[in-house]
This record gives C-alpha cells, structure tokens and sequence, in this order.
C-alpha cells in the first residue's frame, strides 16, 4: 500500500471503474467446468479470472504424513505467468506459498475434515488473471469446487475484500484501489455460522474503520452467496437435464 | 472407474481401430472438435484457449526486452514454457518441469522456431544488445490426450493475438509510445501426433487411446507442406513405412486445420 | 512427555481458560515477561535478542546498497527474512523456508512496511539507481509459543538498534565516512496475537496454549492507536465481535508495551 | 539451426571434415571398460567422446515407485562442463532432460522389461566431449552397456543421424553441420526388426527429404551395427582369453 | 590465506588484540541454555557466538536410512545472515556443508553409536557471530551439547586453532589472523585418550611448524577442557540447586 | 559379491596390513600404478585422464571471463567442482553435489590454491574489473578408492596442460588473437592420502581399504617439500605421531611421484 496523489473515487463518488463504494464487480461463477477434477469451478470478479479443482479424498504419500482420526487438506495457490503485467516466474513465490497457507486455513473451518481420516484432499487454484483481490475470490471458487466434489461441508465459504481509498470505505478492490489505496482488507465468511475464517489487513485504519470494513466486506460476501449458491444450482440442474 | 472396466474399454477401443473404426466415433486421421477463442487474457500481450475435444489448453504471450544470444545478435529471443498445471489431471504433481513438460514445451518451441513462423529480426531493439523476449507460456487446464497438438495450436493462436505496444528508442532507452503493433508472425506450424495401437495409426488420440499405445509420434508441418519438426514419443517403434505415412496424412490434415481455422 | 500427560495438560488448560485463568497463573491478556538485549551482534549494523518467557528470538539487520523497486526509485528497500532454524524446536527441519517462516516474515514485514516506520525515502542513494537494502533477519532460537509477537519485538528492537556507516557520493560511487548515523526508524508497530481457545481469546499464548488453540489472530498496531496489519491463522473461524474486541485489547496492549519498553 | 552463408560442402561434393554425404565419421567402440558398473561401454564417433553405464536389475527405491509386472528403466544422459566450447553447468539442463526421456524411449522397446519385475535399471550417459549427434552416439553406446550388463535384449539398438546441408542429405551430422545445416534428422533403429525407435527432426524438409533422410540415417544405423557387434565380439574374446 | 603487508604481531610480540602468540582468547561457555533442545551449549570465543543443540536418539525417517547395528549421527553447521560482515544467504554454502562434515567426524569418535541401533542423533550448530576458527568452538559446544542430552561418550571432544602468522606459530586464531596469516590449522582432540579427531590446514608449513602448531593447539585444547568440564559441572550444580 | 565373501576379504586385508602386507602385494607406502594422459578432450583449454588403479579421474579445465573477488582486485578465479558422476559407483546418485563431492573439490581446491600454483596475477585483464576465471571441472568416472590423490593429480596434470588463447583489450573489450600461451603454473602440489586400518597407516588405499579404514588423512605437499593443505576424514582419529609420521611420509612420496611424473 503506498499513497500517491491520484484520485481513486472522482467527485459524484464513483470509483475508477465507475463502482459505488458498495458496490460488487460484475461476478460470473460456473461450476464443474473441468472434466478430470473431481470437483472444479471458475469465477471471473471483474477482470479476475481464475479456476479452482479438487482432487480427493484420497490415498496419502508418503504414508506417515497421514492422520489417524481426519482427512489432509492441501491448498496451492498459483499464478499463471501471463496473468499479471510483468511476467511471473512459474515458481511458487514466498506471496503464493503465504496464500496457499491462508486459503487452506479458510477453507477448512467448513469441511468435515474428520469423515475421511487417513486421507488427503488437493485444492489447486489457478490464476489465468488477476486484477486485485485474487485471494478471495479463489476462496468463493475453491469452496464450491469442494461442494462440486461433493465433500461434506458446514456451510459454503464466501470471500470479498473492503479497503480504504481516498479516505472512503469501499468494497471489493481493484487492482488499482490495491495497490494504491490506503488499505486492504480481505475477508472470507461462512454466511450460515456468522464466522470469518480468514482476515488480513494491511494499511492504516482506524478501529472504526477497520470495523467498518469487516463489516462491509461481510455484506459482499453476503451477496456473493447468493451468486454461489445460484451455480451449484445452474450445475445441479443442468447435470439432471442431461440425465434425463 | 474400476481397473476392469478400464481393461475392458481398452480392449474395444484396441479391437475397433483393428476394424478402421474409434469407439467415440471418429475416423481414423479424425480430429476431435476443435474451439479456439483468442484474447481472453488482456494483460498478456497475446492469448488463446484451445479446446480439443475435452482437452483444454492455453497460451499466454508476453514481451520482455532482454539480450540477444551471442551468435544470433540481430535477432529476437523465443522462450517457450509448458505447466502441467495439477488441476488438470490426477497424474499431475505441483513442482518444477518434469521431463513430460519440458518434452512437451520443447516439441512445441521447435514447431515455431524451424518454421521460422516468427520474424524475429523484426523483434531487434539494438543490435547485440537489447532486443525483444516473446514468452510463450503454454496452460495445461484439462488433460484428455494429446497435448501436444492443442499446445501448438493454442501457442500459434496466442502469437497471433499477439499485439505489442509501440515504441521508440530515446537516449539508448525503450520508450512505449500509443498504439499497437502486431507480432509478425509469417508462418502457421501445425503439429499432427499420430498414436500407434495395434500396429494401426490414429491421428490426435484422446487419453483413453494414449493409455493403451504403443508409441506416439508428431509431425509438425509448415505452409508450404515442408516438415518442419518431428518428435517419437512411447516405449514403442514405428516401421519406416508408417513413419512417411504418417507425415503424408500429417501434411494433408495440417493444410485442412490452416484451412478450417483460417490461417 | 507421554501422549496421556501431555492430553490431561490439555484439558487442564482449556478447563482454566474457561474460568479466565492460565495454567501459567496469567490472566487472559496479559503477556508473558519480555527481555530485550539490544546491539549484541557487533558485526551486524543492528541487533536484538528478545525472550518473550521461553520463546527466544534474534534479529539482525544488515544494510547493502541495491537497486530501488522500479515504482518506488526514491525509496530504500526493507526485506525480511525469517529462519525456524532446527535448534529451536523438534518441529523444525533444516531446509529452504517452509509456510510457517514465509508467513512469520511477511507478517513481520507488513507491520513495519505498513506503519512506514522506516522511513525508506532517507536510504536513498541515487533516485531510481541506489538505495540502502536494509535486511532483517529474524532468527527463532528456541519455540516455546507466540514466534510472531517475539520476532516483530526482535525486528523493531534490532532496526532501533540499527547504525548506519556514514557515506559521501564520489563519481557515482558510495564511499564510507569514518561515523554513524542512527537508521531513521519512526514508528513502533508492536504486534499482538491472541490465541483462541474454548471460545475465548488469551494473549500471547505459549506452545502448550497454541497446541491446542482453534486459531490465532494477530493485531499489529502503531503509535497512534491505528491499526497497520492482521493476520488470522489456523483452521477455525472468529466471529465479527471476537475481532473488533481484540483490535481494541491489541491496542491498549501495544500502548502498554511502547511504554513498557520505552518506545 | 540457423543457416549462415558458410559453405557446408565443397565443389567437389565433399563436407567441411572431407567426408562424402554418405560417410560415417571415424568409429571407436569399446565395452566393459568400467570396472563398477554392471556393464559399460565407450564411443569416439569424430570428436565424440562418451560413456556409458549400467547399473542393475536393482532394487527400487522408494519401493511403491515399482512396477509388479515390469521392470523400470532409468536413464540420465549428461554432458561434462569441459565437453562444449562454453562450460556447462553441471545441472541438467531442459534440453538433457528432454534427451534422457527420448533415448530411454529409444532403448527400451529393445528390452524384454518383464522379465524382472519390480526392479530397475539405470543407464547412465556421460558425454565427455559433444561433436554433434551425441544422442545417437549415446544410444549406441547405452545398448552396448546394456548388453554387455548382460540384459536380454531382443536386439541391439542403433543410431545415426542424417539431414540436410547446403541442399545435400548428408549422414552423421558433426558438430557445425548439426548447428548451421538445414535440417537434423537423428534416428535409432533396431536392425533385426527393422523399426524406429527414436526419430525427431529439426529444420525444413520436404517429404522426399524427409523420407530419403530416414532411409539414409537407417544405412548409417547398419554399418554402425556392426562396428558394435564387433566391438561385443572383441570384448567376449578378450575375457575368454583372459580366463584361459 | 592471502599474504598482505600488514602487521599482525607487534614489536612486543603481542597480536592485534594484544594476546601473547600461545593465548587464547577469553571464552565463555554455559549449557543446557535452550529448553526445547535435549541438550545445548553456548559458546563464546572471542566474538564468535555459537549455539549447538542435540536432538535425539530418535526414530529415523525414511526408516530405510537407519543403521541395525548403530546409530546415525548427522550435523548441522550453519551460519546466521548476520554473524558476518557480508549478509550471508541463509542457503547452506560448499563451506557449510564441508564443515557439517567434518564436525561430524570430529564428534562422532566420542560418541558409542553402537549404544543406540537404529536411532539417529541430530547436532544443530548456529553461528550467531563469527570471528575465526568457528569449527573449532563449535566442536567444543557441540561435545558439551552431546553431553548435555545424556548421550554416552568415551571423552569430551575440544577444538581449538593454531596457526602461522608473521613467520610466529599463535593459538586460537581470530578472523583477521585466519584471514591474512599464512597458515591456519584446526585441531580437534579427545584429551582422555590423546587422540586428534578433526584436523585440516590451508595455508604453507614446514614439517617442524606443522608439528609445532598442532602442538600447541593441543595445549589450547587442553585448556579449553578445563573450561568444558566446569561449564557441564556448573550446569549439573545449578540444577541440583533446583531440585533441591 | 556375498556380504560373507566381502567380510572375509575385509578381515583379509585387515590382517595383512598388521603383517606390513597388503592384499594386492603393494607395500604400506606403496602408491598403484598411475597413468596419466593429457589433452584427450580437445574441446576444452586443457583436460587430463588419471588412472590410479583402477581409480579413473578426468578433469577438463575452461576458462572464462569474469569479474575479481573484491579482495583480490588484480587476482584471476579459481573454480574447482567435481562430480561423482552415476557410471563410477552403484553409491553415488545423481543430483545436486552432495558433502562428498564438494569435500574432493575443496581439498582439491585447497592443495591447488595454498601452494600458489598458478599464478593469478597473471590472470588479471583489468584490475578489480575482469579477469580471467579458471574453472576446473573434475570428473570421477571410476571409483576404486582414493579418490583425492587421483583427482588432485588429474587437476593438476589438467592445469600443466592448459593453453590460453592470446587477446588484447581494445575498447575494454576482450579480443582473442591467433595463438596461444600456456597457463603460468608454478608450483605442483600432490596429495599424498592414508588410511588408518588396525592403527596401521598405508598410502592410497583402493575401494575394499577405505571400506575396513577407520579415518584418512591427506597432506598435500608442494614442491619446497612445504605442507600446503591437510585433511582428516572419516569417523575414527589419529594420535599426533601418527600425523607427524604421515606428513614425513607424504613429504617423499610427493618427490617421488614429482619426479616420476616429471613435473
């Protein structure tokens, strides 16, 4: 987060894509997309454009790394090289193994890790684009590619970034409002508990802001549910079409 | 699927191509279908998705600028990747390169570089200093056979979205002006890979096919019908005969895909 | 000890937590007696141990000239790394930095990134060409529970720490002046971790504690009360209220401990 | 390849190392010349210097990495730092690892794998000095290491390569014709069943070249299989003489 | 061992930090300083700073790397970014992996590896700063952190440098010494049974100076047990104290 | 072989070595035959092939250009690596090098660079900007014991045979002229290795020695009679006599192979 002097909310309090500060980038969520997972889904949040697969529950190598009373989660976080403006080594960066760990963290408060002891389940998250908060929304598209796998879950989990730019408290940021804001503030939610299961912030806020950005990245992970639950849906539905 | 069931695909998969037939349909020297949407990445320079039946592919082109190598000072530098990313088969571990990316990476890069399907002359900032770095990063998303076809037509279809920003050389600096140019890319290499079953060759095998073959082998054929990069892949063998058949049928299938897609 | 101790300690320490007790005889935020010795590695430009109880953590800093990030070429460049070496815990494997040092660092790194307590544009050398690179190193010597708060303490003690060789520029080149000046530090951003446990949350949990915590929180907070850096870990979940609680406790702790430690 | 205005063939049709089109380099084979390993052999082929061995049928180690029904073969092809004009870095390169996969490839439809379940073979190639054409070179030799190891074998595996210079198909490319020639032909060939075992080609070639290449590269494969039945011959005499 | 003009013994025969050629510097020892570790040491030598902890005996994994009839000793020698004037990268150099080896060498006469088949002992030293002649203290705190974790051993192993500086033969050589000086020779003994355990020198001796220096690093040796024995008895006081 | 047959050997040897004999008839201080031959592999600047017994060693010397270490600005590099490559031991692995394989290189480094034997101000082309980096590269192609002394005379015998190619600075820059010059060794440094079996000491100890050995010693002598480098290896010790009596040794028996080898 470094501040510069260029303005990121213009005079009617519109953000530079044209964005209220409450307002969601266009989401567009399919699920299943992948035929060789065992579950997948994909989410484009504005100019974002990422994938998630699961593979598992399966067998564990090596063996000892396995657990006698519940399932092995495993999570990477990848981009692609061409996924960002400068061209990004395919090796794992310190940021992505920092990502994966805090992705798995979220998303394993929802899943019943104790049904498949002694097994492992893979999350693979894919970038093809990213264009700010990438995070959460790996997260959205990582929980319904576990619902996909059919994984016994608590609830679905659901992640939206708040941040601060130009002194305003705004939903779901941008590339842009990332990297020049004031702070970013990633929030990932399980709507059905009221819990979050991963947070972060960098930047500088106060308490109020910071609670007020909890609680308005809570909102967007609210309305994204809707959008979630809606492409399980679409996939369940179109699956019975094709059986019948 | 049980191990049984498997056997028992494979062996009527092996059994019809016996009788000049595919379980899903095809001819022999059939493609599956084939999808091609180009420039869904826009921060890379170029970009395509490649769907070859269930395969999914795709290539990412960025542009660096870099040195030139020592004996080619004029000219621009072409660096092809390949991730087997693990989301797109239970056979993928996540790590660096194995030998199964770099081989495919490598077949890819020679299609493009013998056919000289890129002007890299054109892509000379300074001579013998500073020219320019095309990066193709090819994407494994959905592993169902033959990725080698899919990744050549997904990196040919990246380069020629490719577009680069124009610039100017200021004080022996680069400086990116408006507008675009695009990469001159004069030449349409396509890879034909042809699996061997029961001594028979069928043309672009899905997974189910790779599983039970012999060997495989790629030709990769120019504009002008010249052969431009072959590769044998597989514990199997080819007889001569089968080889100059398969870069007959591989030449004929390249001039109807260059045609099919309009290249 | 045996797993049947070591389960029946467990139990004892969450049954406390309950009634608002620690098995240590600490309340439920308060810390445990924190040590810091300043400037004991004189080969390094700033140096600290910290004990926090058991915990002991070192941190060096060492400054290099380098190359400015090409966004910010009027700004020096601050990395940190942090090393679980093996002598510290049996947990620990010597090798390349696994997730839990990559996220000690980048978490140690963001509060003293995010609270500008360097200021970055006075290691500026050469705008866009040379800066100062300042390295902190943290290094955990012996793990007994909350590494995070310890090494953000050993970071900022060592950087207070921190002297600079005096230099002049001489035909582009920095040359060494006999003479120090202090690193220009202006912030203290003091990380708190809580530790959630049956429910509710204790600060500065020891290992015993984060054994069988459900997750952590850590709050970084900076000299003006505002907040500059979280981070939740472990796989359970807090509810809006827990958070915003603890940012207030983090900041009433963080104030306490400036003051404490005469920051 | 890149072509250059350098004159690959003289007016009187002869190559810059005063061979004819269809001439092999120079030849010296040797095997069993490693004391340690379970068989061995050495090539000089023009400037060509290079090593191989192997090692087994071994156990495998990790043990879930073996095949019940099959043996695994292994194989690493090398090139020493001294070998090439620059100093290679002793770290496998792609283009090694690449090379290791298509000669192991290459080798192994000679070899009757089943017959020793759940063990390994390695053969190791150590290119001491590179002249062009070492991968065939390196095929040549492993096969003879491998025979020599005492492997059934159903035949032995050759190779050669042919391609194209100043518009002449040529055999046995050396180091500067592999570099500025027009096309790269290599091709491994087991004589008594008459098929292709490895075959990759770079540059242009039309189908006849294409086809008149391959039937040359197989000619060269021929003769060489002789210099290595010999070579087999000579060492199965020298250690009859040494044990009587 | 780059021979410069400077002047490393003085008119009075006193070195650069006034010591005598045959004295060594002052040194520090306490044990048992880390509670994690089942047995430490710390040293200080001069500015060198070393930590040693012993793990084990413990389970090996992969079991397939454990001994029937011994167990594996490995070590650790490691450096802090910051223990010299150059940040040095945390990755382990070729000298930190030469010196993990023969540390462990110069340990593990000491140690009766047949008391514990099957098992294997981890030895972690950390140079926190380094002033010369690192290797030999940290064989002194690495034997005191053996005999901390209860590990039986037939003697206490000390290490201590000589050299050649300014045509004089000194003890104990600190960095500037090791650096300019013409020879430096570490020496590890076992003062029980007279025996050397570790030796190594770079630099140019004459037969008579080469005796002469390990000579008188034995006498340091020597020394430097006293100094061991009454850290360990220290140690064992203190928590006889405690647990009285 | 049998473990059985291996133990009898062993047990063998062991009691000879007690009687002054060794198992293939050599005396204690009695080096195998050596074959030395140079200039095998042209394509490098000098190379050479040892054979100590069955011990075989190549070692390939490349030079390049490249910058001095900053404390020795007017001083050529010296870059010694070796490689127990897979074809000379069923116990090496290929892989990164392992303490085995850098322990040769740094012993074989040490003798080389404490003795002085090349001359590397000769190596200087600018000072404290480029000069001349000498990378000797050796490769351990059969392992039949002792393979320092092998590899440091392969190293040398590489060196003696190195040639330069002539250059001049014009611009700065490096240009090679017709000719060349050899590389200024002045010194020849030879390891001279024992192993301690039954408190008895004998010189270059083949594979089944080293196996029964308690520890080595290499002293590494240079012409002036002068010790240059030492190491003890393996998991045993020796009594300081034992050394003294060793460096003695090592003292004649590195004259005579000088003189033997004409160097």
């Amino acid at each position: 987060m470094s501040q510069k002097t260029e303005k990121l909310i213009d005079k009617k309090g519109l953000r530079l894509d044209g964005r209220k500060p409450d307002e969601l980038r266009p989401i567009k969520i399919e699920v299943g997309i992948l035929s060789n997972a065992d579950g997948s889904a994909y989410i484009e949040q504005g100019k974002n454009k990422i994938l998630a697969a699961v593979y598992g529950p399966k067998e564990l190598h090596p063996k000892h790394m396995a657990l006698p009373d519940r399932m092995v989660l495993r999570c990477r976080y990848h981009m692609a090289p061409f996924s960002v403006q400068e061209r990004k080594s395919p090796a794992p960066s310190r940021r992505e193994i920092e990502l994966s760990k805090v992705i798995r963290e979220a998303i394993e408060p929802a899943i019943f890790v104790e049904y498949y002891p002694r097994t492992a389940i893979d999350v693979f998250v894919e970038v093809l684009q990213a264009d700010g908060s990438t995070r959460c929304a790996s997260i959205t598209a990582a929980s319904l590619a576990l619902a996909d796998a059919g994984i016994p879950m608590r609830d679905l989990v659901v992640a939206c970034s708040a941040g601060k730019v130009d002194d305003t408290i705004v939903l779901d940021l941008m590339d842009t409002e990332d990297k020049v804001g004031s702070a970013d503030v990633p929030v990932a939610f399980m709507p059905n508990l009221g819990v979050v299961t991963l947070l972060q912030m960098d930047g500088i806020l106060t308490q109020e802001e910071f609670e007020n950005a909890i609680n308005l990245a809570i909102e967007g992970c609210k309305k994204i549910y809707t959008l979630q639950k809606e492409a399980l849906r679409a996939k369940y539905i179109s699956v019975k079409e094709v059986e019948e | 699927m049980s191990t049984i069931v498997v056997r028992v695909k494979q062996k009527q998969i092996a059994q019809l191509i016996d009788k000049g037939k595919r379980l899903d349909g095809r001819g022999l020297n059939d493609y599956r279908e084939i999808k091609i949407e180009q420039g869904i990445i826009e921060k890379a320079e170029g970009s395509a998705r490649v769907l070859l039946g269930k395969t999914e592919v795709m290539a990412g082109v960025k542009i660096e600028t870099g040195e030139p190598f020592p004996d080619t000072p004029n000219e621009g530098v072409l660096t092809v990747n390949a991730e087997l990313v693990p989301l797109a088969s239970p056979t993928f571990e996540p790590g660096p390169p194995d030998e199964n990316s770099i081989e495919l990476a490598r077949v890819v890069d020679r299609g493009i570089r013998e056919s000289k399907a890129i002007d890299t002359e054109k892509l000379c900032i300074e001579p013998g200093k500073k020219v320019f770095v095309v990066f193709v990063d090819v994407y494994v998303l959905n592993h169902d056979g033959n990725l080698i076809d899919a990744s050549a037509l997904a990196a040919l279809a990246a380069l020629l979205n490719t577009k680069m920003t124009n610039y100017e050389i200021e004080d022996g600096e680069v400086k990116f002006k408006p507008g675009y140019t695009e990469l001159p890319v004069r030449k349409h290499p396509i890879a034909v890979t042809f699996a061997k079953i029961n001594d028979k060759l069928v043309v672009d095998p899905w997974l189910d096919e790779e599983q039970i073959m012999d060997a495989r082998i790629t030709i990769t054929v120019d504009d002008d019908g010249n052969i431009c990069a072959v590769q044998k892949g597989g514990s199997g063998y080819f007889t001569p005969k089968q080889i100059f058949d398969a870069a007959q049928i591989a030449r004929e299938k390249a001039d109807e895909l260059r045609k099919k897609l309009g290249w």
